[in-house]
C-alpha cells in the first residue's frame, strides 16, 4: 500500500487494453480517477461497471474504452446515457463491445471474483434473451435436485478503482452508506485503488463497519470531492441536478467534447476541474 | 392522445394513484426508481404505513421523506432500518423469496407481460439502445408478484418484443411454471387507460379495468396486439383529493430537493 | 412477528422430529432457548450448528437430538465436548446420526439456504476423507474451466434461533460484534425466533449495521443473560472459567444428568436457572 | 518421555518460540486456538509488529492483549480492524487467496503432513471421536503454506491416519499440485523434538532441525514411521529471555483474564 497522489496513481496502475472497474452503486462514484484516465489518455480500456452512469458516459465518450461489460446504462432518473448510446448504435468515438448482465448477474461475477471462484451462480437469467447475446451465461446442473441454474463467469478486473469517505495513513480504507457491490469488486481486482475524501489519524470503525484492510489496497489518494457529482455520506450530497443538466451536455458529441476539453484535459487535476466549473459558473 | 388526458389529473399521477391502490399494508415491495417508487411511498403516506420497500441499492425499509431520483440516493440509507451490500439483496432478500411485489416499468410489454427495456432493433445494430435490464430478470423471477407500470400505445403495446429483457409468462400456457420462475410472474399492467390482468389458462392480458373517462375501444386501439376484454370490466375510481394532495405534496419536495444546488464539494 | 415469552415461543415453534439449528459463532449463543428445549422434553432433534459446543453437549445430553450436522464438536479451547462424544462413540442416551462437515462446507451450505439457493459451492474438501463418509458433499464442474468445485447441499433448517443484543418493539433485531454465520441461518429457516438482552424504543442501528427485519422474524423473547455462559458485546462477558468447569460437570454421565436436572429440568425459566446456580453457589 | 522436558522451559514453550520465529512481519497468519495463537501473537510482540491475524470467526487484523480461549472470545472483535460474517471469511479472505500462513494443529499426521483431527478408530465406530476439522480442510487448500505445530510420539506421529481430516501433500511426489490445491501445502511441521520440512520431489517430510538438548535418533524414535533424516540437521537456538519473558507474561495476562469470575449477567 501506498498513499500517492491520484496522477501517480493511475500512471503505475491503470494501463491500455486492462480491465478496469471503477465501481460505486450511485454512491461514491470515484469521478476523479474517471477524469484522470480521460486526462491520462489511456486507450482501449475493457470497463466493467454495473451501471456505467455518467463516469462511464464521460470515458466512453472520450475514447478511452473499446469494451463494456454492464447490467444498467442510462443516467438514473434521468434518461439515457447518451454517450454510451452513441458508441453501442454509431461505434463513435469508436466501436464498443459489449458484454451485458442483469444486476444479480454482475453481483454474482463479483462475488465469484472476490471468492477466487471460477463462476458465479444464480437462479436467473429465466425467460430472457440476454443468454442469447452474451453466451457467457451459461449454467450448472445441481447435484442434488437436477435444476438448472444460471452460472456467470467470475470478474477479476486487473484493477478496480473505489471512492471511500476515509483512509487512515497505514491505507486502511473505510466505507459507510450504501455499499453497492464495492468491496466485492475491490476484493476481486488484482490491484485495488481508492480515492478518499480524507486521510486521517484513526478511523473510527464501528463494529462491523466496511473496511478494507491497507494489505489488500494498492494505493490510496486523497481526492476530497472525487466522487461529485455522486455523494459521499458524511461529506456531501448528490448533485442531482448535475446529473439533469448532464443530459443536455452530453446529448451532443461536439458539446460533449468541448465539455470535457475545457474542464477534464484542459485542467491539471481534480482541484482544477472544480476550480473551472467554479470560474465559468458552471456550478454554483 | 394518451388516455389519461383529463384536466383534473395527469395520466402520470392517474397510474400512480392506481398502484398505489394496489399496495397493501406491510407487503414487502421492491421498487424501481420513478413511478414504481412514487406508488410505493404514495401508499406508505396514505393506506400502507408499513409498508416495506426494498431497493436494489441495498437499503431496506427505507422511508425517504422526498422521491430519490437515482436508486441510491443517500435519502434512502439514511431512512432505512439497514443497508446491505447490493449482492447480498439480490442473493438473500430477492432470491431468498423475501419480496411479495416487484414493480418494474419498460419500454414495451407483449401480451404474456414479458418486457423490453434493452433494445429497440437488432441487438448487435440497434434502433435506440435503452439503459438495459438491471435489475428487472431476477425481479420478475422472484418476486412473489409482478406489477408492470407503463403507458399504453401500440409501440409500447407490442405483438412481438424486439428483445425479451425480462420474462413474464413467456409463450402463456403455462411456459412460465415449466420454466421453474419461483415468483407467479405479472399479475397486473397499470396503464393510463385502465389494468390488464392475466386470463386464466391462456396468461394472455385482457383488459379488466378502465378509467372512467375512457372507452373499451380507445383502450384496444392504443394497443399493439388484438387486446382481449374481459367479460365484466370495471371502472376504476378517479383520484381522490387526499391522494392527489399527498402525491403532488411528495412530487413538490422532491422537485424542491432535486433543485436545490448543491455547492461543489471543495 | 410476535413478541412473547421463551416458552411460548419454544411451545408454538420447535416441535419434535424437526431441523432446528442454535447458532451463534462463540459470540450470542442461545443458551437459555436450549434450556427451554431441554425443559419442555423435545425429542428426535435433528441439530444443525457449525459448533455444537455447550449448548448442543447438553441438549444431546439430554436426549432431545437423534441427529447432528456440524463441522467442529469440542468445548472451544478447552478439550471434548464429552456428551457429544458419549452420544457418537457408546449411543448415550441414544443413537446420533453425524453430517459432517468443514466451517467453510458449511458456511457456504448456509448461504445457499439464506439465497434459496439448492446448493452451496466452494474450493473445498480437497485431499480430505470427509467426502467418503458424506455422501452430500458432491461435486459440479465449471461450465468455464472444466474445474471440480465441491457442492454441499443448502442449509434450510425449520426453525433457526438467535440470541441478539436489542429488539425493537417491532421485532427489528440488531446484532453487534462477532456474527459466525447467524444472519445466514437465520434467513434460511422457515421460522427464526430470536432472544434479546433488551427491547428497547430505538435500535439505534449504526449505519452498515446488521439487522434481522421484523417481517423475516417469527418471534422474539426479551431473555437478559440468554447467552450465558457465551456472551453478548456490550453486556457481559464470555464465561470462560464456565467453559472450563463443564470439562469436569460433563464428563460423567450421572454428574451431567444431576446438573441438568437441578439447574435446567428443575427451574422454571432463564432466570430461575441463574437464581438457581447463584443460590448453590455454583456461579459467583 | 518427551523430547522439549528441560528445566528452563516446557516443550510447549519451546514449539511456541519456534513457531513465532518463522512468521515475518507483515505476513497475514490464518490462526487457530492455542499453541498457534500463542505463537502468533509472540510473533507480533516480539519482530512482527504489523503480522496481520486473522481468526476464523471473523476477526481481522486483531491485535488482542490476552489470548483468547475461544476462536470467538469477545476480545478479538474489540480490537480487529474488521469484523466480518463467518462466511465471508472463508470465501473472500482464505479462498480468496489472501492468507500467507495457516497454522494447524491436529491429533495426528503422516509422513506427507496430511492430518488427522476427526477420529480414531473407525469412523462409524470410533475410539475416539475427536471435535472434527473445523476450518482446517480449506486452509490446508488455501493458505499460502501451511505450519503444523505437534508434540512428536509415535502415536501422533502415524504412517498410516485413521481419517484425513486435512490434505497435505496427500500421497506425496506431486499429488498434491495435481488435485488443484492452490496452496504449497505444509511447508514445516514443528514439533518438540524440532522441525521437519517436505524433501523435494517425495514431498516426504525430513528432520531437517534439532533442539540442542535432543538426539536425531530421540526424533526418529518418536516418529511411527521411518523417519528421514536432512544430509544436514541445524540446531534450533534454544528459547531467549525476551522470547519466554514475552511469552509467560502474555500466558501470565491471559490466565488471570480466565480465572476472573464473570458476575453471572442477571
Amino acid at each position: 500500500m501506498a498513499i500517492t497522489t491520484l496522477r501517480e496513481a493511475i500512471e503505475a496502475h491503470v494501463h491500455d487494453g486492462e480491465t478496469v472497474a471503477l465501481e460505486g452503486f450511485t454512491h461514491l462514484i470515484p469521478f476523479a480517477a474517471g477524469h484522470e484516465i480521460i486526462r491520462q489518455g489511456r486507450r482501449g480500456l475493457r470497463l466493467v461497471r454495473m451501471t456505467p452512469d455518467l463516469v462511464y458516459d464521460q470515458m466512453i465518450g472520450a475514447g478511452c474504452a473499446d469494451r463494456l461489460t454492464f447490467s444498467w446504462g442510462g443516467n438514473p432518473g434521468v434518461g439515457s446515457a447518451h454517450r454510451v448510446r452513441d458508441a453501442i448504435e454509431n461505434a463513435w468515438p469508436g466501436p464498443l463491445a459489449i458484454n451485458e448482465h442483469s444486476h444479480a448477474g454482475m453481483a454474482a461475477a463479483y462475488v465469484a471474483g472476490a471468492s477466487r471462484l471460477p463462476f458465479g451462480m444464480l437462479r436467473g437469467y429465466l425467460g430472457t434473451d440476454l443468454p442469447l447475446v452474451n453466451a457467457s451465461i451459461r449454467s450448472v446442473t445441481c447435484p442434488y435436485t437436477g435444476e438448472q441454474l444460471a452460472t456467470v463467469p467470475a470478474l477479476n478486473p486487473d484493477v478496480t478503482i473505489l471512492h471511500a469517505q476515509k483512509a487512515d495513513r497505514a491505507g486502511n480504507v473505510l466505507l459507510a452508506g450504501i455499499l453497492g457491490a464495492q468491496k466485492e469488486a475491490g476484493l476481486a481486482a488484482k490491484r485495488l485503488l481508492v480515492t478518499v475524501e480524507e486521510i486521517v489519524e484513526d478511523l473510527g470503525t464501528p463494529m462491523n463497519g466496511i473496511v478494507l484492510p491497507h494489505w489488500v489496497v494498492t494505493a490510496v489518494a486523497c481526492v476530497p470531492g472525487g466522487a461529485w457529482p455522486s455523494y459521499a455520506r458524511g461529506y456531501y450530497s448528490r448533485d442531482n441536478a448535475f446529473y439533469i443538466a448532464w443530459d443536455e451536455i452530453s446529448r451532443d458529441r461536439t458539446a460533449f467534447t468541448a465539455w470535457i476539453d475545457r474542464y477534464v484535459r484542459g485542467t491539471a487535476d481534480f482541484p482544477a476541474f472544480i476550480a473551472a466549473l467554479r470560474a465559468d459558473g458552471a456550478r454554483p | 392522445m394518451s388516455g389519461g388526458a383529463r384536466p383534473g389529473w395527469s395520466p402520470d399521477e392517474m397510474m400512480t394513484v392506481t398502484a398505489a391502490r394496489m399496495l397493501w399494508d406491510r407487503c414487502v415491495c421492491f421498487v424501481g426508481i420513478g413511478l414504481p417508487s412514487a406508488a410505493a411511498n404514495l401508499a406508505r403516506l396514505l393506506h400502507a404505513p408499513d409498508i416495506v420497500l426494498i431497493y436494489e441499492s441495498g437499503t431496506i425499509g427505507t422511508r425517504p421523506d422526498v422521491l430519490p431520483l437515482s436508486i441510491g440516493d443517500g435519502e434512502l440509507a439514511e431512512t432505512a432500518s439497514a443497508v446491505v451490500p447490493l449482492p447480498e439483496i439480490f442473493a438473500y432478500w430477492l432470491q431468498g423469496g423475501r419480496v411479495d411485489v416487484g414493480f418494474l416499468g419498460a419500454a414495451q410489454v407483449d401480451r404474456y407481460g414479458n418486457l423490453n427495456s434493452t433494445v429497440i432493433g437488432p441487438y448487435a445494430k440497434p434502433k435506440t439502445r435503452l439503459p438495459g435490464a438491471g435489475g428487472a430478470p431476477e425481479i420478475a423471477i422472484h418476486a412473489k408478484q409482478v406489477f408492470v407500470v407503463l403507458k399504453q400505445s401500440p409501440r409500447s403495446f407490442v405483438a412481438e418484443l424486439g428483445f425479451r429483457s425480462s420474462g413474464g409468462f413467456l409463450e402463456g400456457h403455462g411456459a412460465r411454471a415449466r420454466s421453474g420462475a419461483p415468483g407467479a410472474g405479472p399479475q397486473a399492467i397499470i396503464t393510463d387507460y385502465g389494468v390488464m390482468k392475466p386470463a386464466e389458462g391462456s396468461e394472455e392480458f385482457e383488459l379488466v379495468a378502465r378509467y372512467e373517462h375512457v372507452t373499451v375501444a380507445e383502450a384496444v386501439a392504443a394497443t399493439g396486439w388484438p387486446l382481449r376484454v374481459a367479460a365484466s370490466v370495471a371502472i376504476l375510481a378517479p383520484p381522490q383529493t387526499e391522494e392527489l394532495e399527498v402525491l403532488r405534496d411528495l412530487h413538490r419536495r422532491t422537485r424542491e430537493a432535486n433543485s436545490r444546488p448543491v455547492k461543489l464539494p471543495v
